[in-house]
């Protein structure tokens, strides 16, 4: 028990100190959730809602295995990726492994599926009225798409936010492409990794709860654009 | 094996040790190479360096290492240094094997069937166990209870053992570690220790520049060679974990 | 009426939802600049029609022409061009303003938006001050149909149409939406069809009415419908008891069908029953509302024999002579071959 | 009107949405086994009103007593006794039985479940083999509609208020609503509120209306409203202007306030003008609608001067004396002594 | 690439084998999973109604410590569920470390605040006239919230499908809690986790399709509650 106190005032320490590892940690770890955040909501929004929207055959087939595609390991992906950028991969020639480039496309794949399946089923409670509303109002398929993103932002929101979440606090690809190389790929959570493995579980606490604090400044600014 | 500098994949107790962060910037410093290092399992280290991924290797286990060669993917293999194993368990001892030799300690436990914690992961660590069951004539005991298998690191694996009141095998500097995180007075205690099998030999390994032409090989030579210099043999006899020496230089 | 005339032409248009037709219109022309008024009752295809206009909607067989082309939904030279009040208006959420302006703003003519909004919140009785700044739930339920019309109106389209445009909304702003549709029509030569169970409003509104039953379009506006059962009496007619007592004999229909229409001009209307012979239906009843029709100065009676509603177009000379008011007691007469089955 | 046979007593009842207020009541009686109307504009409480006596919402201030206690949303004594037939009726995702049935199941009362979703059916003109199985979304507007009235009749309420219940409805269908209503007031001593925009159908089902206007109650039922601007002329009276240049004066308000209400007992008709002296108001117009009142067998007339309506009763003798008929030229006659201002 | 070829392979063969360790493992995890899975919808479907459905104060707030909650990281939950119940914690006695039912209950905590967020987003975009009309139905508290829930069901489906491939897939509080003691408390996860580290990247891709596999014949019987 006394490990989680003791992680508690660590984590202060570890801030104010401006202990360089953390946060070299730190700052890796809001570049590439950032930048997989960024692309995975530009895939799976688009993606979601035609999804979403349309009827067509084969529909029901695609959205199991979107929901299959949640269930991806991290690990999993990390190897698959790993496979793709490591030297003998297709893709070795660009040096993609142990950058933090490598991860982020490692969790974009992660991020894509909770995007694109909430997305998905927030446009499926959409009102038929409204569809009927955008057309006869003489919206082009540009306008369908965004107006109807606009009247669920407070369901996309949501898909995003869980992304986030997801992709903040995962270890097996930063761990398998990035390689958790101190001072340039490693992040929070492989941090956490490294410090619980040594048996430092106060350390981990600490850098868990800096985590958890970067998660939360995010979702108060998030949430003043969350009406009442 | 990125454009500058190299890299090297390593065992974790290297650097959970805190070995490397203290060694590696004398290492940058006197060569002007920059190198980084991935820590991770022996095997998936040895499959980095075959995939390519790295420069060099830092690992111990022996057997696998002389295999790797073998099969072409590592170079020159240089022992660097060592420390040695122990096994440790609970201070009142249900299967009586203080000071034991090692094989009739592994015997005792089996006939006691008292619980014996083994990482069962391929480590180095793993693999000597392993050999150490066979040395003393018994099977390994994959499937009985009271053997269990934590898949984990060694520390956790240390944990597991003192949550459980079992045995298991350690390197010294993870025991000195979780001592020292249970301000002297750990549950476990070293029951043996001492014999000439446990030792636990660490090499620097280069890659074959057949296998792998975009490896560094003359940087990595250039690592291997400071790993055996006087200088550095030096630097690991000093380094030292909690007040107690941790590794011993034996680079020939 | 040449084909430049037309603003629409629907050829051989049938609608199925699912394997349910709802719809079957051999030949229908709309002219440019008209106002149609469609009539009919509940589930008898109007919203169906309307979406098919509007082109939101694809029929399952025929082909719309719309300003002598075939057109499809999505197509550019309609998108813009035909705009339709849905039976339930949806407000998107967002303030009133934006409602309002949305239509312009996707067209991208966002010049004097401001005084636009402003003048289409006037033309369906808001006012600006009060509500533009609401949000799109802050409204009781005839004012977010007026600001669905709102932000139909202030488009301009070529084609306005109207699903019920007044269903909860007061007899005031009932008023004020006919002045914005013939205006819409009479400033920009829009085309209007209006759907609506208000028969007095859509009349003074509309110069034709379609009466729709059943998926099938009467050209000749309201007229008088005879669901059954009917009772077959011998070769050559049904007839159709009234709860009180009354009978209604019509010349039985050629084909197997269920429903009569008795046309408005078949009808005539008396104080006293004529001798046997003539007419062979007399119905007896009582008128129970007078309506003016605007056009024509013509008044449209409603007239009910026990749980029958019967209408008829009188002059006032009619009312004067019979001294007609609502209350009074009549004879409705007509003659079983004028029947028509459908 | 002894305690024991009021439904509802509202005391000091005000509701305001944010900050603005929408209902300031301060004493309203409705009596068990009666029904209301309730008339009024958009925005004028009405809906508010209703839902407050469904005590589906509580009023931000005062009390409002069912059969003689002070009654909460949620409390089991009217929970299962008093239901609304919302404005915008919601069917719940499931089929049309489903949601007729839903009442029922959730007050464990499901003996003869079909049987009675049947009946309830046949109530408002639908027919179970038909639609029992149809999607909530399968429905026509006014299909829709019925359904949720069905769903609320097949409850056999205590209390039954209707908001709007023929808004999308048609002719045929408001008939059988009027129907099943009066049925539920006779076979079950139901109480009934209803509101709705049109006056003919609500003047043919209620015993008393309701005229609401900005949240005030005016219990004598349906009045005449004249809204401003109006000119200042002199210390005693107001003048309002009409499009065609008639002039109604009014007597100045004595407090700040914008509406005038004239009630149609103090307004007459005739054909020619009156000498000067007597009534300080006359405005010629014409008759645009003439609806027989059932219960009484008097006639509502609405006269359209210029672009206001109002709105008079008269008896058939006036009518035949008068010869009027829809169309006809009439002066309208009233003093400004009797406006009343609120 | 070639291990992601053999993985494919050797998961055939480890599925048609009935290798002990592999189906012990999908044993140890279908269990777990789905003890977590009822848990934290029992959990989250309330307290995501409640949060979506009314209007109080501090609810932004909630939900924004909710939304926080979706980036617990697994080691830290992993670490905190430890410290409770390790052999020194306040509930060392019921001797529930290296047990699946310790990973479960961590388990619990991570899904928890995805079905409780994501419930309370679905239920809020319920239309106001939903409530409305339960309540002048005479509907009760009870019958608001499984009319309401019943209402919204795909996106519950969606919520309670992310949750349930976000537990499927996580290693830290498996590995932290359940130790990854072979035979009794290993997951897939963690034996991906472990065959990766050993470098047998062929193991881990194959046990990660058996994962994959397991998610898609769930997701596949849950698409038939779907309708087209
Ligand atoms: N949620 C809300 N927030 C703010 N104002 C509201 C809200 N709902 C209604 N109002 C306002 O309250 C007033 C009364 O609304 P209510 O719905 O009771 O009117 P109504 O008489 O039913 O009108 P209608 O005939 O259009 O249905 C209106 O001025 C309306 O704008
Ligand atoms: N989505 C649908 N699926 C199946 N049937 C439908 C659907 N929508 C409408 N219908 C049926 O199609 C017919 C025509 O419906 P439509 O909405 O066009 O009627 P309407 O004339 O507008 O009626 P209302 O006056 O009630 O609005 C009705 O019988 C209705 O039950
Ligand atoms: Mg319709
Ligand atoms: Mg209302």
């Amino acid at each position: 028990m006394d490990f989680i106190v003791a992680g508690f005032i660590k984590a202060f320490e570890l801030l104010i100190s401006g202990d360089s590892s953390t946060w070299t940690a730190v700052w890796a770890t809001l570049k590439v959730s950032t930048c997989s955040m960024l692309l995975s909501i530009g895939a799976g929004l688009p993606c979601g809602f035609l999804l979403g929207y349309f009827d067509f055959k084969g529909k029901k087939h695609l959205r199991t295995i979107l929901d299959t595609m949640l269930a991806l390991p991290t690990v999993f992906i990390g190897l698959a990726v790993y496979a793709f950028i490591s030297h003998q991969g297709p893709l070795g020639e660009f040096g993609l492994l142990f950058t933090l480039t490598g991860i982020a496309i490692g969790q974009t794949i992660l991020a894509f599926p909770i995007v694109a399946a909430l997305t998905a089923s927030t446009i499926e409670s959409i009102d038929h009225d409204l569809k009927l509303t955008l057309v006869t109002l003489g919206a082009g398929k540009r306008n369908i798409i965004t107006t109807c993103l606009w009247e669920v932002r407070f369901g996309i929101l949501a898909a995003a936010v869980t992304a986030y979440g997801r992709v903040l606090t995962e270890v097996g690809i930063s761990m398998m492409v990035g390689g958790n190389i101190k001072y340039h790929t490693r992040t929070i959570t492989t941090a956490i990794a490294l410090e619980t493995n040594k048996g430092l579980f106060a350390d981990g606490i600490a850098l868990g709860l800096v985590l958890i604090m970067i998660a939360f400044i995010v979702n108060l600014s998030l949430s003043f654009l969350r009406k009442q | 094996a990125g454009s500058k500098g190299l890299m090297m994949a390593t065992t974790t107790s290297t650097d959970n040790t805190g070995l490397l962060d203290y060694l590696i910037p004398h290492f940058e410093k006197q060569t002007n190479i920059s190198l980084k290092w991935t820590a991770t399992g022996t095997g998936k280290a040895l499959k980095l360096g075959q995939n390519c991924d790295v420069d060099v290797l830092l690992v111990h286990a022996p057997p696998a290492e002389k295999k790797y060669i073998a099969n072409g993917y590592g170079k020159d293999r240089r022992e660097v240094m060592y420390n040695d194993f122990v096994i440790i368990g609970p201070e009142n001892d249900p299967a009586g094997i203080k000071g034991k030799s090692i094989s009739d300690a592994l015997s005792a436990v089996k006939n006691e069937q008292a619980v014996f914690m083994s990482r069962g992961d391929d480590s180095g660590t793993n693999k000597k166990e392993k050999l150490l069951w066979k040395n003393a004539g018994i099977q390994l005991p994959d499937k009985e209870k009271w053997y269990v298998q934590t898949g984990q690191g060694m520390l956790a694996t240390i944990n597991v053992a003192q949550e459980r009141n079992g045995y298991t095998m350690t390197d010294r500097g993870t025991y000195i570690k979780y001592q020292s995180q249970k301000d002297g007075n750990a549950p476990l205690k070293i029951l043996v220790e001492g014999d000439s099998i446990l030792l636990n030999q660490y090499s620097v390994l280069t890659l074959d520049p057949k296998n792998c032409a975009n490896a560094k090989y003359d940087l990595a030579l250039k690592f291997s060679d400071w790993m055996a210099s006087q200088n550095a043999q030096n630097l690991i006899k000093d380094f030292r974990l909690l007040g107690q020496k941790l590794f011993i230089p034996n680079a020939k | 009426m040449t084909q430049t005339d037309l603003a629409y032409h629907l050829k051989n248009i049938q609608h199925y939802y699912e394997n349910t037709k709802v719809l079957d219109i051999d030949d229908l022309k709309i002219r440019k600049g008209s106002i149609t008024g469609l009539l009919g009752p509940n589930g008898s295809g109007k919203s169906t029609l309307l979406k098919l206009l509007a082109f939101a909607q694809k029929p399952t067989m025929g082909s719309i022409f719309y300003n002598g082309r075939i057109e499809f939904p999505f197509s550019p030279t309609v998108r813009s061009k035909v705009t339709l009040l849905t039976q339930k208006p949806y407000l998107l959420k967002r303030i009133v303003f934006e409602n309002i302006a949305y239509g312009l703003k996707i067209r991208k003519e966002t010049k004097f938006l401001e005084d636009q909004v402003k003048k289409a919140l006037l033309t369906v009785g808001l006012d600006y001050q009060n509500f533009a700044a609401r949000k799109w739930h802050e409204l009781s339920g005839g004012e977010a149909q007026r600001v669905a019309m709102a932000a139909r109106l202030i488009l301009k389209p070529e084609v306005l149409l109207l699903d019920e445009p007044i269903a909860s909304v007061d007899t005031e702003s009932a008023k004020l939406i006919r002045k914005a549709s013939l205006k819409a029509r009479d400033n920009w030569g829009a085309t209007l069809v209006i759907a609506s169970h208000d028969l007095q409003w859509l009349y003074s509104i509309s110069d034709k009415q379609l009466s729709i039953f059943k998926g099938n379009i009467f050209s000749t506006g309201m007229e008088n419908i005879i669901t059954g059962p009917f009772v077959k009496t011998d070769e050559k007619s049904l007839v159709k008891k009234l709860g009180d007592g009354q009978i209604i004999t019509l010349k039985a229909p050629t084909q197997e069908v269920c429903t009569a229409v008795i046309r408005k001009k078949n009808i005539s209307i008396a104080l006293e029953r004529q001798p046997a012979g003539g007419v062979d239906n007399q119905l007896s009843g009582h008128i129970i509302s007078m309506l003016l029709e605007k056009k024509n100065g013509q008044i449209m009676a409603t007239i009910s024999i026990n749980d029958l509603s019967l209408i008829l177009r009188l002059s006032p000379d009619q009312i004067s002579h019979l001294d007609l008011y609502p209350g009074k007691k009549v004879i409705l007469q007509f003659h079983s071959n004028d029947v028509e089955w459908i």
